[in-house]
């Protein structure tokens, strides 16, 4: 079995590792480094009858998950801290999200950047504040500059100089260019309060972001984790609320997200058995091509499928700008990276 | 092919099986793992450079981004790199000290300093002379118990190092030579099978030296606090293991004492490490 | 003006009765020094990176005085190095004032200030970090 | 306006070691370890859980340590370091 498929396997069924074969464990534990699932894998399989490698392993896995969480948790409070003052709601999106919310998504998950989402109004001052408490421009470039402010659906990225973390600053959770538009107000006047000044997206909205964000926002790369992501937030969803999948169904269609959150639930059933009602199941032939890039992974870490790849990532600029748009984005792209032969 | 440094079992493959060839003869005498801790890949970086002007890239688990790839010629470089790399970034059961560290009689002298301080050729040289050799990269501190852990891979000697060393142990299994890598020359060396053997053993820190190669002969205290920062900053996981790498270090700092030295040669650093040693 | 009653913890301190001494601006300096990752170290283990100059994005631009990347050809710019620098020989260089191999004072030093400016998210960042670290 | 009021973390969210006559801090939710000299530690005890204004904080202080030199600016200078890195929090 490839590593990527066998990942996807044990995930959805931990018992299935205590049948893995040495080489077996070992692929696993390298396809789970390279999707940044390691720490999901930890908590998901009981270390209880685990060869010693593999638990000294999952341990070291469950506790670099312990701290990531404890930093994102505090660069929340720090940005509550800087932004608090200005009186808008501070919407918290992804893998910080789901740690703050308490969410099965957010066990052992690895966490990067802190996502934040403010009303679009609101950006210059929050930018404003961030400077001012010690955040800096991550990147100088005027041209991503410029294209960031005028056409992204979030400011240039901002590091903090003192604690070296990047914050991502939202107005919506789709590049303007895309072709899905979704309706940014709402998602922010939807917003649930966790009772410390900040908040996270409502239920369905967390879903249709995470869907949006791996099906219409990229070329799916490490994609296998945003979808374990939309598995723990469906499951956990529906179990809360029996009228889930309907409440989901009619919001996606108020942002335009139907066809995205219906793959998303699709492929998360395929992959890791996500139950749904069965209208939600009816399969699309192009799903096939999805789980082949999503589960692209071989057992010593490395993608396959170069050509699916390919052709994913080709897909990632289409969705993402109308036609004209991405041409003269490519050329600009294709222009800078023209330089003299590297010398050898 | 795999084998087990200490605690730490590495899968390491690549494109190029000469490379393979002499990691597998240099790594002969360590245990195999069924089951690595770390995956090392040692790739050309690109298809046609595994013939013309064949070039290793340094992949593994965890990469860095910026790291550059080295000639075959200097494959082993390679390995030891990524090797170091798995371990700085991946590895939490222990702390983390960028040091060289010999045992005995139960107890251990960590040494630590910038690259080009001399802690290889310390530990190296100490190895000759009766001590057990514990490693020149690492030493692995357990948060439990305090103890240190070996990590005696092949010992990684620079430029005069290498004619110190061959001088001193003429005897040892030596690598091959790499000339002008980025490090400048390079020459591995394999510890002693007694190293080898008893690389599970822990040990008792006993003393903590900071030394300096170059100056004229001086020894000075190194207070607590100044050992404290001095080790988060030679500490590749130190932030990363929170609670528990801050309770280990400061334990280590409050129970050890710890000096600087600076030699201005081998010998005289030998003597004024076992000086040392008799009086801590 | 204060709502907490003094609690047991003045009494644990010494109270008023043997007054502990206390400077607000003893330090000079700051009170506070805060322990950062020493990602250098587990750099400096694989000291062997590249930094381009300029990045990909400019790969044209000419360096100025002062490390800025501006248009091919600026008087008064260089134009870039032929090859990416090596971490080894920036760490060199910005530590004993020498030049980069290969190029004379002025060019190093405007290839040594781009370096300086790179920022995190820029290609040859890592590499510069680990440098200024392991420099001291 | 109210004056602005400071308070620290409760005594359990650090742990702290006195090495050579400086204190080496562990601050539990940041995950991160401070250096601190006097009088950073003593204002975190005193603003331990509890806020206070700056006035409160420097009437305390000169109850249970023969201040030397208290004065405004200086108390200032200290509290705003320890804001910075996020040891004491301003409402």
């Amino acid at each position: 079995m490839k590593a990527g498929c066998l990942l996807a396997t044990v995930l959805a069924e931990p018992a299935r590792a205590g049948t893995l074969a040495p080489a077996e464990w070992t692929a696993l534990i390298t396809a789970a480094r390279a999707e940044q699932l390691i720490g999901t894998l930890a908590l998901r399989v009981d270390s209880g009858t685990l060869p010693r490698a593999v638990a000294e392993v999952l341990h070291d896995a469950r506790d670099a998950a312990t701290e990531q969480r404890r930093a994102a948790l505090w660069e929340a409070e720090m940005m509550r801290r800087a932004l608090s003052h200005l009186g808008v709601p501070l919407v918290l999106l992804k893998g910080t999200a789901f740690a703050a919310g308490g969410l099965a998504a957010g066990q052992g998950r690895h966490i990067g950047d802190l996502d934040l989402l403010v009303p679009r109004a609101a950006l210059p001052r929050v930018e404003q504040a961030l400077l001012a408490a010690g955040w800096e421009w991550a990147k100088p470039d005027a041209y991503d500059d410029a294209y960031y402010r005028r056409w992204m659906h979030e400011l240039p990225p901002l590091l903090h100089r003192e604690r070296d973390r990047m914050i991502d600053v939202h107005h919506t959770i789709l590049p303007l260019t895309a072709r899905t538009t979704p309706d940014a107000d709402a998602l922010i006047a939807g917003a649930v309060a966790l009772g410390n000044g900040l908040h996270v997206l409502a239920p369905p909205d967390m879903v249709i972001h995470a869907a949006l964000h791996l099906f219409a926002d990229g070329d799916l790369a490490g994609g296998l984790r945003n979808l374990w992501d939309i598995d723990r937030l469906l499951r956990e969803f529906s179990e809360l609320d029996p009228d889930f999948w309907l409440k989901l169904h009619a919001r996606a269609a108020e942002h335009g997200a139907g066809p995205y959150v219906a793959r998303a639930a699709r492929l998360a059933a395929r992959l890791f058995a996500t139950p749904g009602p069965a209208a939600w199941r009816r399969t699309h032939v192009s799903d096939a091509l999805f789980e082949r890039r999503l589960l692209a992974r071989d057992g010593w870490g490395r993608e396959t499928c170069r050509l699916t790849r390919l052709a994913f990532y080709i897909r990632s600029h289409w969705i993402r700008m109308p036609p004209l748009m991405l041409a003269r984005h490519l050329l600009v792209k294709a222009r800078r990276r023209v330089g003299p032969a590297p010398n050898e | 092919m795999s084998f087990r440094v200490g605690p730490v079992g590495f899968r390491v493959g690549s494109d190029f099986a000469a490379l393979i060839a002499t990691l597998r003869a240099l790594y002969a005498d360590y245990p195999g793992p069924e089951i690595a801790h770390f995956t090392v890949r040692l790739p050309a970086t690109a298809p046609w450079r595994r013939f013309l002007r064949p070039s290793v890239a340094i992949e593994g688990d965890y990469m860095l981004p910026d790291a550059a790839p080295l000639p075959l010629a200097q494959g082993l470089l390679a390995a030891e790199m990524a090797m170091n790399l798995q371990v700085a970034l991946g590895h939490r059961r222990h702390l983390l000290l960028h040091a060289s560290c010999v045992e005995r009689d139960g107890r251990a002298i960590i040494m630590t300093g910038e690259s080009g301080a001399g802690k290889s050729t310390l530990a190296t040289l100490l190895g000759a002379r009766g001590w057990r050799f514990m490693g020149d990269e690492f030493v692995l501190v357990d948060p439990m118990t305090g103890d240190v852990y070996a990590f005696p891979r092949a010992i990684s000697l620079k430029n005069e190092a290498i004619g110190v060393v061959q001088h001193a142990i003429p005897g040892g299994r030596f690598g091959p030579l790499l000339r002008n890598t980025p490090k400048g020359d390079i020459r591995h060396l394999m510890p002693t099978p007694d190293a080898i053997a008893r690389m599970d053993e822990p040990a008792r820190p006993a003393l903590l030296l900071f030394p300096a190669f170059g100056a004229s002969r001086d020894v000075r205290e190194v207070g607590s606090v100044e050992a404290f920062v001095r080790l988060t900053q030679a500490s590749t996981n130190y932030t990363a293991l929170g609670e528990r790498g801050f309770d280990a270090l400061a334990d280590l700092v409050e129970r050890v004492p710890a000096r600087a030295i600076d030699y201005p040669d081998g010998q005289t650093a030998l003597a004024m490490v076992e000086a040392l040693w008799e009086a801590a | 003006m204060d709502e907490h009653p003094t609690s047991s913890t003045e009494d644990e301190t010494g109270g008023a009765t043997r007054r502990r001494a206390l400077m607000l601006g003893a330090v000079g300096a700051a009170s506070v020094m805060s322990i950062r990752p020493a990602l250098a170290q587990a750099a400096g283990s694989v000291l062997m990176c590249d930094i381009p100059v300029p990045d990909a994005g400019r790969a044209r631009g000419y360096i100025s005085k002062d490390g800025q990347v501006v248009a091919a050809g600026t008087a008064g710019a260089f134009a870039p190095p032929g090859r990416p620098l090596k971490g080894e020989d920036v760490r060199r260089a910005l530590s004993s004032g020498s030049n980069l191999p290969g190029y004379d004072y002025e060019r190093s030093r405007a290839y040594l200030k781009y370096v300086q400016r790179l920022q995190r998210g820029t290609a040859g960042f890592t590499c510069f970090a680990s440098v200024q670290m392991l420099r001291k | 306006m109210t004056a602005t009021r400071y308070r620290a973390p409760p005594a359990d969210a650090l742990l702290i070691r006195e090495l050579d006559g400086l204190f080496a801090l562990y601050h539990r939710p940041s995950g991160t370890t401070h250096l601190l000299a006097s009088p950073a530690p003593e204002l975190l005890d005193l603003l331990a859980d509890r806020a206070m204004t700056r006035d409160a904080l420097l009437d305390q202080l000169l109850r249970r340590y023969d201040v030397t030199d208290a004065a405004d600016d200086l108390l200032d200078a200290r509290l705003s370091e320890l804001i910075a890195v996020g040891l004491v929090y301003a409402t």
